[in-house]
């Protein structure tokens, strides 16, 4: 881990946030928060879910004005009226959720803005092309510049999205959680480009809920709880439990609490389960009171695999029992009958419909069995939103507020809350805590174990190798879509999982 | 803001204040509005847009659209006058014809759930279709020779009283529709499908399945309504109701439901029905030209979605200021 | 069982007629007399109800003029509507549909409004009278008369009308066709009717495919004066000018232009603002009880002289002007 | 519309040229086979004066279809264009018959500024008012309609008031080519080679294909979207001077309805209606392409009665062709993805 070179606070900061705060109607988003970002550094901003994090990216981006407070650039106060003034001041972001362009090609994605021209003024492809190409090998990944971005899986969105902010050279570069989607290799490629930017002076801003990250890139910190200022420190003086203590409030019981559960009987089986192009053979069970994680790498096909079981996504071969019972394909409907749930990875697009209210998102599976005479009454939507949304501690305004205006942690806690409220015999779970702070974390794993020990069935997507290790009974590892390996919790560890998901030696 | 102020700064909210108030002038100070026979023209004059335009608020709420509506209308209305032609007798006409109607809505909703087509671009190709079909069917001449206790029916009013007979069916159907639309699970499930498909059909919701028979109702309901239309006209005509689909689309948006889906309510869209049709009657009764009627219509529904957005901005902003004054000082 | 076709009684108890004529009434004065023509911004209506205009001057009378944009079967039926609640005196339509209207013109004779028809009729039970431009069949005729000269009694022709569903238009082909089937024409060849629903544009379209169906085609007959102005146009403007010719029935003011540059030879026309102005006067006689619609009845209509009611309660304006270079400019309408 | 993911196609921009090809390619080949059959059961289909008939009147629709490309492509639409062309035909026409003397010129440019204005309030509408498209231009199509009206009231602008000049231009011709077609063709390539190569109109797709990200992006999205109204609008508005010159009779209907036609050419040249994606050209040939069915079926002496719901059954053939390739294009892309 490169140590920050100390003198890099004396020289000036390339850009400062001073005083400034940010509501939302009744919600105090930002509160008087200053800090400066200074050439030659990787600061991290870290604190709760909804603590403001993303809200000051997006004053920095010129996404939202500050209420009140100032931004400053090389030390002189600005006003940005839009994201083009914050490109033109040198300042590149990575938002924290993707926003590509789907029908335009990647390497249109990557150029937009600053497309190379030919002497006409004309848009020069074959440049545009190979600019891509090598910001793609640059990142070590495997996308071709000419596919349209819809259809990218999220890690790939993420991706792109990274090769775009490098693509623009910026000064100033601010991440907002990119290693959620991204499993431990890319986010190693993701550092070692980072870091070379920083030593040649550029100034990065890095957001991210994982604090091993944190150490591994970061030299300064700002830490955040409820749209406050709490510190700035250097992070070689803080340890991470300080950094937690100081950004929870309280101190914190153990992640990954896993209590030993009953295992009862057969929930699921899965035979033989194809499909062309994405995944092939892929044949497991899973027992009540079980949590089975799907490991592998991005890209790997587990959420395609999922998807196809819980029958959003159609499959060509192979059968779903559930219960003993064999389960009509293709229909969620019938899956969700039987007493299965599906947390998907993509909260925006599948999880949650971001125009409607938190109560009725949270009641949406259920409102046939809320409805009484057919008839549905404000009321009992209502209770039952309400009941979940506190066990889960989501920091909310109003249930009646969009969904869409909570912070994205809160958002992933109102999608567990939506399929808990099925009270599901089997939990399919998606990256379960991508974008969710440490103490939501340990809830969520708190909460996925004594389910689990109350005999629900929960098998679990991830790409964070602690949260496999640590939560679940037995591991699959899909490599290009097929099994790799299952693994029993006593035979797993980083390294077999690493070589399973990877094929070779993990170095 | 509380609960309610969001709820009255609501669209629909402003168009049902607006209407009561154009009702409650337009009886006071336009001569002969408020006579009850002058009531039974408005209702007849509403009919048909109204009664087309609550599955049409089904629909965009899901965020499609069906333009095909006034076609699919003039096609049942050809029909009827074939059969009827052709000696069929008038009370097995009826139901076939909305049966016919039912038909071309499956079409409509297999063409945009089946094959995954733009609603917009398939809805305008039906209108032209079925406009055609409704052609050949019937040609250029008119049957007219219905019976007369059927069209005395439509145009009649209960006991010769002031509460015209179709009354009773357009108030029926707008309760049926505003209940499944407001306190029905199905009625949610619009609402989902409309602001994130995916979202919905991950949520165990079968989106294309709903709005298959989105499109289905929608035809039967202009088949009915193509019936009514040649009862009340006494004359079965291709080229019955041609045009009619704007005017439906205009009522829905006035009514505040949102283009883009997942938004809107069925009373919001009553009463833009109501509204446009009131101001019509009364203008005309005020020998206001047909061409002053289209610039009312069109500010109308221009200025309905426009005229909240501008409150909430000017709203936002101030407060805005405010915080920096407060800050400041 | 059920009401079928057969079964069915016929359509509603028309209105009780007002009682026995008066021939010696006077014309009542401050008469409120409404015009309904099929559709407003028509150049051909607007000459029409400018005669029925002039008329309600002389009567002392109220003159409004109401109407659609569209001219669509069902859009004048709100209008009537109106009318009725107007509690006009006399309303004078042109109906889109003869029967579309029927209910609502009956609500309004049961109001005591009497009902004229010109231009084009309502069916029978639901007016008092209809003032007819000329006979149907000397319409007919003169239209089989003028193509028989122009195409030089030989040949291809073809037909462009109005809207399929057109009454006048299609009553006049209808006489065309019992004409062209006598022997004297026998030479004459109807190829085709086409229809350019009284829209200059699809006119414009139709007069085209004629043209390119028909290599033959020696004369297009338009009964319609948006018909004949497009055909017009059309060959005038392509290099079938001169080898086609068109005729029909046309508005001096837009054909003056064919005329003069040798396209139109000749084509016939009544006076459309006599139709209004006769309209007017008729209303008046029926509220002042001169006539009652029964055949037989005679009334003056100003400027116009002597009119006697026809059989079905027409009223016959007099027979059509043919138009030709030399007379065109005589004529501004 | 829904941008339901389900229905979306999924389809790339110009990647995969040969693809992108095949989309138009689907209309170019409808159009062969429709005029080969004609030609063959009626040669003089294929005479001078039929295809400078049909030429011409592809012109209008096909200038038209240009404007409404664009904004659709930005996931937004323009029914107002027939009302826009009714008051800019009927504008230039009163002025060319009060003054003879204008040049044609002064003609077209007074088009394209009514149509631009008509346009820029659209713009403004939608984009300050935040009112959506359809909502707008359904409004602004009654209005501009309405206005019209209660200007012309009956009169009409007859052939034989308007100058010689005014008229020829509809028929005259530079190098065999009528002036109508020229100005279309160029309109069309012009609007096309934009759209595709320039960075502005990269951004329109950019705007359609995501207009959150857009904004993010920090893409002008102002001043691109009042560009693609006003465009649209001035289109609309030099379409009403062709229509003046070329059917010389002008009243305040003219062009009624012509906004659905105009969107049919554009949906049948496969442009998405969520925005994004097609092109242009396509949308021209989608306007060649109905014009040519309209009167192949006059030539076919085709019963007037079956016409209008042929037309209709093609435009849905049309639209399912162009489903069906980017269901391919979905597929091949989905393989290509499997072997990473
Ligand atoms: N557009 C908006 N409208 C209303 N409230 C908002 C909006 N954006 C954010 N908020 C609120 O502001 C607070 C801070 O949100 P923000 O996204 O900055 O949190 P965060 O630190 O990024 O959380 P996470 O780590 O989950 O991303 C939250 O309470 C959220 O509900
Ligand atoms: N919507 C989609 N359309 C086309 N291909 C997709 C789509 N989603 C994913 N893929 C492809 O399917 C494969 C697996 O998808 P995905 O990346 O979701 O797998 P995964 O193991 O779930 O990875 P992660 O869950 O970490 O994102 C990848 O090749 C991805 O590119
Ligand atoms: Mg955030
Ligand atoms: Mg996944």
């Amino acid at each position: 881990m490169a140590a920050a070179p100390d003198k890099s606070s004396a020289g000036p900061a390339l850009l400062e946030v001073r005083e400034v705060s940010k509501s939302f109607g009744a919600v105090a988003a930002v509160q008087g928060v200053s800090f400066p970002l200074y050439a030659g550094e990787a600061h991290a901003l870290v604190g709760e879910n909804g603590a403001g994090k993303s809200t000051i990216v997006k004053m920095l981006a010129g996404v939202h004005r500050p209420d009140t407070g100032t931004l400053a650039v090389n030390g002189t106060a600005t006003e940005f009226t839009g994201p083009a003034d914050a490109k033109a001041a040198g300042i590149a972001v990575i938002y924290q959720e993707p926003t590509l362009f789907p029908d335009l090609s990647v390497a249109e994605n990557i150029a937009m803005g600053n497309q190379p021209l030919t002497r006409l003024r004309q848009i020069d492809r074959r440049a545009m092309h190979t600019n891509a190409a090598r910001l793609f090998a640059r990142l070590g990944v495997h996308i071709d510049p000419d596919r349209p971005a819809r259809g990218l899986s999220i890690a790939d969105q993420q991706l792109v999205e990274i090769a775009k902010a490098l693509s623009s050279e910026a000064r100033i570069l601010i991440m907002d959680e990119p290693t959620a989607a991204l499993s431990g290799v890319e986010v190693e490629r993701l550092f070692t480009v980072t870091r070379a930017l920083r030593d040649e002076g550029a100034a990065i801003m890095f957001i991210s809920h994982r604090f091993e990250e944190i150490t591994a890139l970061c030299q300064r910190v700002t830490i955040m709880r409820d749209g406050k200022h709490v510190c700035t420190e250097l992070v070689a003086d803080l340890s991470v439990d300080d950094m937690i203590r100081r950004m929870v409030g309280r101190d914190l019981s153990a992640l990954f609490p896993k209590q030993d559960a009953t295992i009862g009987e057969t929930v699921l089986e899965v035979e033989g389960l194809g499909r062309e192009g994405v995944f092939r053979d892929i044949s497991f069970t899973v027992k009540a009171g079980e949590i089975v994680a799907l490991a592998g790498l991005v890209g790997a096909g587990r959420s395609e695999v999922m998807q196809a079981v819980f029958g959003v996504d159609r499959y060509d071969t192979g059968s779903v029992k559930f219960l003993g019972k064999r389960l009509k394909a293709g229909s969620p409907r019938a899956a969700m009958a039987a007493g299965m749930g599906l947390v998907p990875e993509d909260r925006r697009q599948q999880g949650l419909i971001m125009e409607l209210s938190v109560e009725r998102n949270v009641t949406l599976p259920r409102s046939r069995a809320l409805a009484k005479l057919g008839l549905l009454f404000g009321g009992s939507e209502r209770q039952e939103a309400r009941s979940w949304t506190e066990q889960l501690h989501t920091k909310l305004g109003r249930l009646s507020d969009p969904v869409g205006t909570l912070s994205g942690g809160n958002q992933q806690k109102v999608v567990l809350a939506k399929w808990l409220a099925t009270s599901p015999k089997l939990l399919i779970v998606d990256e379960p805590t991508r974008g969710i702070d440490v103490g939501t974390k340990a809830e969520v794993h708190r909460l996925m174990s004594s389910l689990a020990a109350r005999g629900l069935a929960v098998v679990m997507v991830s790409s964070e190798l602690p949260e496999v290790l640590g939560m679940a009974d037995r591991i699959i590892v899909l490599r290009e879509g097929h099994i790799a390996a299952q693994l029993t919790r006593d035979e797993a560890t980083e390294e077999s999982v690493m070589y399973a998901a990877m094929g070779q030696v993990a170095a | 803001m509380s609960e309610l102020k969001r709820k009255l700064a609501g669209w629909d909210t402003i168009i049902i204040a607006l209407t009561v108030v154009v009702l409650v002038i337009a009886s006071l100070g336009v001569p002969n509005f408020g006579t009850s026979r002058n009531f039974t023209f408005l209702v007849l004059d509403l009919m048909p847009i109204l009664l087309v335009a609550l599955p049409m608020t089904f629909i965009i709420v899901t965020g499609e659209i069906d333009l095909s509506v006034a076609s699919t209308l003039g096609l049942a209305s050809s029909i009827m006058g074939w059969l009827w032609n052709q000696g069929l007798s008038i009370e097995s006409i009826i139901p076939i014809c909305i049966i016919a109607g039912a038909v071309l809505g499956a079409l409509n909703g297999f063409l945009v759930t089946g094959l995954g087509l733009p609603s917009l671009a398939v809805t305008i190709g039906t209108l032209a279709l079925y406009r055609g079909l409704a052609l050949v069917v019937l040609g250029d001449g008119a049957v007219a020779d219905f019976p007369f206790n059927y069209t005395g029916w439509v145009t009649g009013t209960i006991g010769g009283g002031s509460i015209p007979n179709v009354l009773i069916l357009i108030v029926a159907l707008a309760v049926i529709f505003g209940v499944v639309l407001h306190a029905t699970p199905f009625g949610r499930s619009l609402y989902a499908i409309g602001a994130n498909a995916e979202a919905a059909h991950f949520s165990g919701i079968r989106v294309a399945r709903t709005k298959f028979w989105l499109y289905v109702v929608s035809g039967a309901v202009a088949g009915l309504v193509g019936v009514l239309w040649t009862l009340r006209y006494s004359s079965a005509r291709a080229d019955n109701g041609a045009g009619l689909e704007l005017a439906v689309v205009a009522a829905v948006l006035l009514g505040g439901v949102s283009i883009f889906g997942g938004k809107g309510s069925l009373p919001g869209v009553l009463a833009g029905v109501v509204l446009l049709a009131a101001l019509q009657n009364a203008l005309r009764l005020q020998d206001v030209s047909g061409q002053a009627l289209n610039i009312v219509t069109g500010a109308l529904l221009v200025l309905s979605v426009l005229l909240p957005n501008i409150a909430t901005s000017i709203r936002s902003t101030w407060q805005r200021r405010r915080l920096r004054r407060a800050a400041t000082v | 069982g059920g009401t079928t076709k057969d079964s069915a009684s016929d359509s509603g108890p028309a209105a009780a007629q007002s009682g026995a004529a008066d021939p010696n009434a006077k014309l009542k004065e401050g008469l409120k007399i409404a015009f309904l023509p099929k559709q407003l911004n028509n150049p051909y209506t607007d000459v029409e109800v400018g005669g029925g205009k002039v008329a309600a001057g002389e009567l002392k009378g109220e003159y409004k003029l109401v109407g659609p944009n569209d001219a669509s079967a069902s859009s004048q039926v709100s209008y009537i509507n109106t009318l009725i609640q107007q509690q006009q005196d006399v309303i004078g339509i042109a109906a889109n549909d003869p029967n579309a209207v029927c209910p609502s013109l009956n609500q309004a004779r049961q109001a005591g409004i009497k009902i004229v028809a010109f231009d084009s009729d309502a069916s029978k039970d639901c007016r008092d009278v209809f003032i007819n431009q000329a006979t149907t069949q000397g319409i007919g005729e003169s239209l089989v008369k003028m193509a028989s000269e122009l195409a030089g009694g030989e040949g291809e022709i073809a037909i462009l009308s109005a809207t399929p569903n057109a009454t006048n238009q299609n009553a006049w082909i209808e006489v065309m066709k019992t004409e062209l089937a006598k022997p004297e024409n026998s030479k004459l060849k109807l190829v085709k009717t086409a229809y350019g629903n009284d829209d200059d544009q699809k006119s414009f379209q139709e007069a085209q495919g004629l043209l390119q169906s028909y290599p033959n085609l020696k004369v297009i007959v338009s009964p319609t004066t948006v018909g004949i102005a497009a055909a017009s146009r059309y060959v005038s403007s392509s290099n079938y000018k001169g080898k086609v010719a068109i005729t029909g029935l046309g508005l001096p003011n837009q054909m003056r232009e064919y005329v003069k540059d040798g396209t139109v030879k000749k084509f016939a026309l009544w006076n459309p603002a006599d139709i209004g102005y006769l309209a007017a006067y008729a209303g008046a006689a029926l509220a002042s009880g001169q006539i009652t619609g029964k055949e037989g009845e005679k009334f003056t209509a100003g400027k116009l002289g002597p009119y006697t009611v026809g059989a079905a309660g027409e009223i016959v304006l007099g027979p059509p002007t043919e138009f030709t270079a030399e007379n065109i400019d005589q004529f501004n309408f | 519309m829904t941008t339901a993911v389900a229905s979306k196609p999924k389809r790339p921009q110009f990647s995969l040229g040969g693809v992108l090809k095949t989309r138009e390619l689907g209309i170019v080949v409808a159009l062969a086979v429709l005029v080969a059959y004609t030609a063959i059961s009626n040669p003089r289909f294929l005479s001078g004066q039929s295809v400078r008939d049909i030429l011409l009147n592809t012109a209008i629709i096909a200038v038209m279809a240009a404007g409404q490309a664009v904004v659709v492509i930005t996931r937004n639409i323009d029914l107002s264009v027939g009302s826009v062309l009714g008051l800019s035909a009927f504008t230039v026409a009163t002025m060319m018959s009060a003054n003879p003397g204008l040049p044609m010129v002064v003609a077209l440019l007074v088009g394209l500024a009514v149509g631009g204005a008509a346009g820029l309030l659209n713009g403004v509408l939608v984009r300050y008012g935040r009112v959506p498209a359809l909502v707008v231009t359904l409004g602004t199509m009654y209005i501009f309609r309405g206005l019209t009206y209660s200007w012309a009231g009956g009169q009409q602008v007859n052939a034989d008031e308007l100058p010689r000049h005014f008229l020829q231009f509809a028929n005259a011709s530079f190098l065999k080519i009528p002036w109508l077609v020229l100005i279309a063709l160029i309109v069309v390539g012009g609007v096309s080679l934009v759209m595709r190569n320039y960075r502005v109109g990269r951004e329109l797709y950019a705007m359609g294909s995501s207009p959150q990200a857009a904004e993010l992006a920090g893409i002008k999205v102002s001043r691109n979207l009042l560009g693609a109204f006003i465009v649209s609008g001035a289109l609309a508005g030099l379409a009403g001077v062709l229509f003046a010159a070329r059917f010389g009779t002008v009243d305040a209907a003219a062009g009624t309805g012509y906004e659905l036609n105009v969107v049919a050419a554009v949906v049948v040249g496969g442009v998405a209606v969520f925005g994004g994606s097609g092109t242009v050209w396509g949308a021209g040939l989608g306007a060649l392409l109905l014009t040519v069915i309209g009167s192949a079926l006059t030539v076919l002496d085709i019963n007037q009665f079956w016409q209008q719901a042929i037309v209709g059954a093609l435009i849905i053939l049309a639209i399912c062709a162009d489903r069906l390739v980017a269901v391919r294009i979905a597929r091949s892309l989905r393989k290509k993805d499997s072997h990473v």
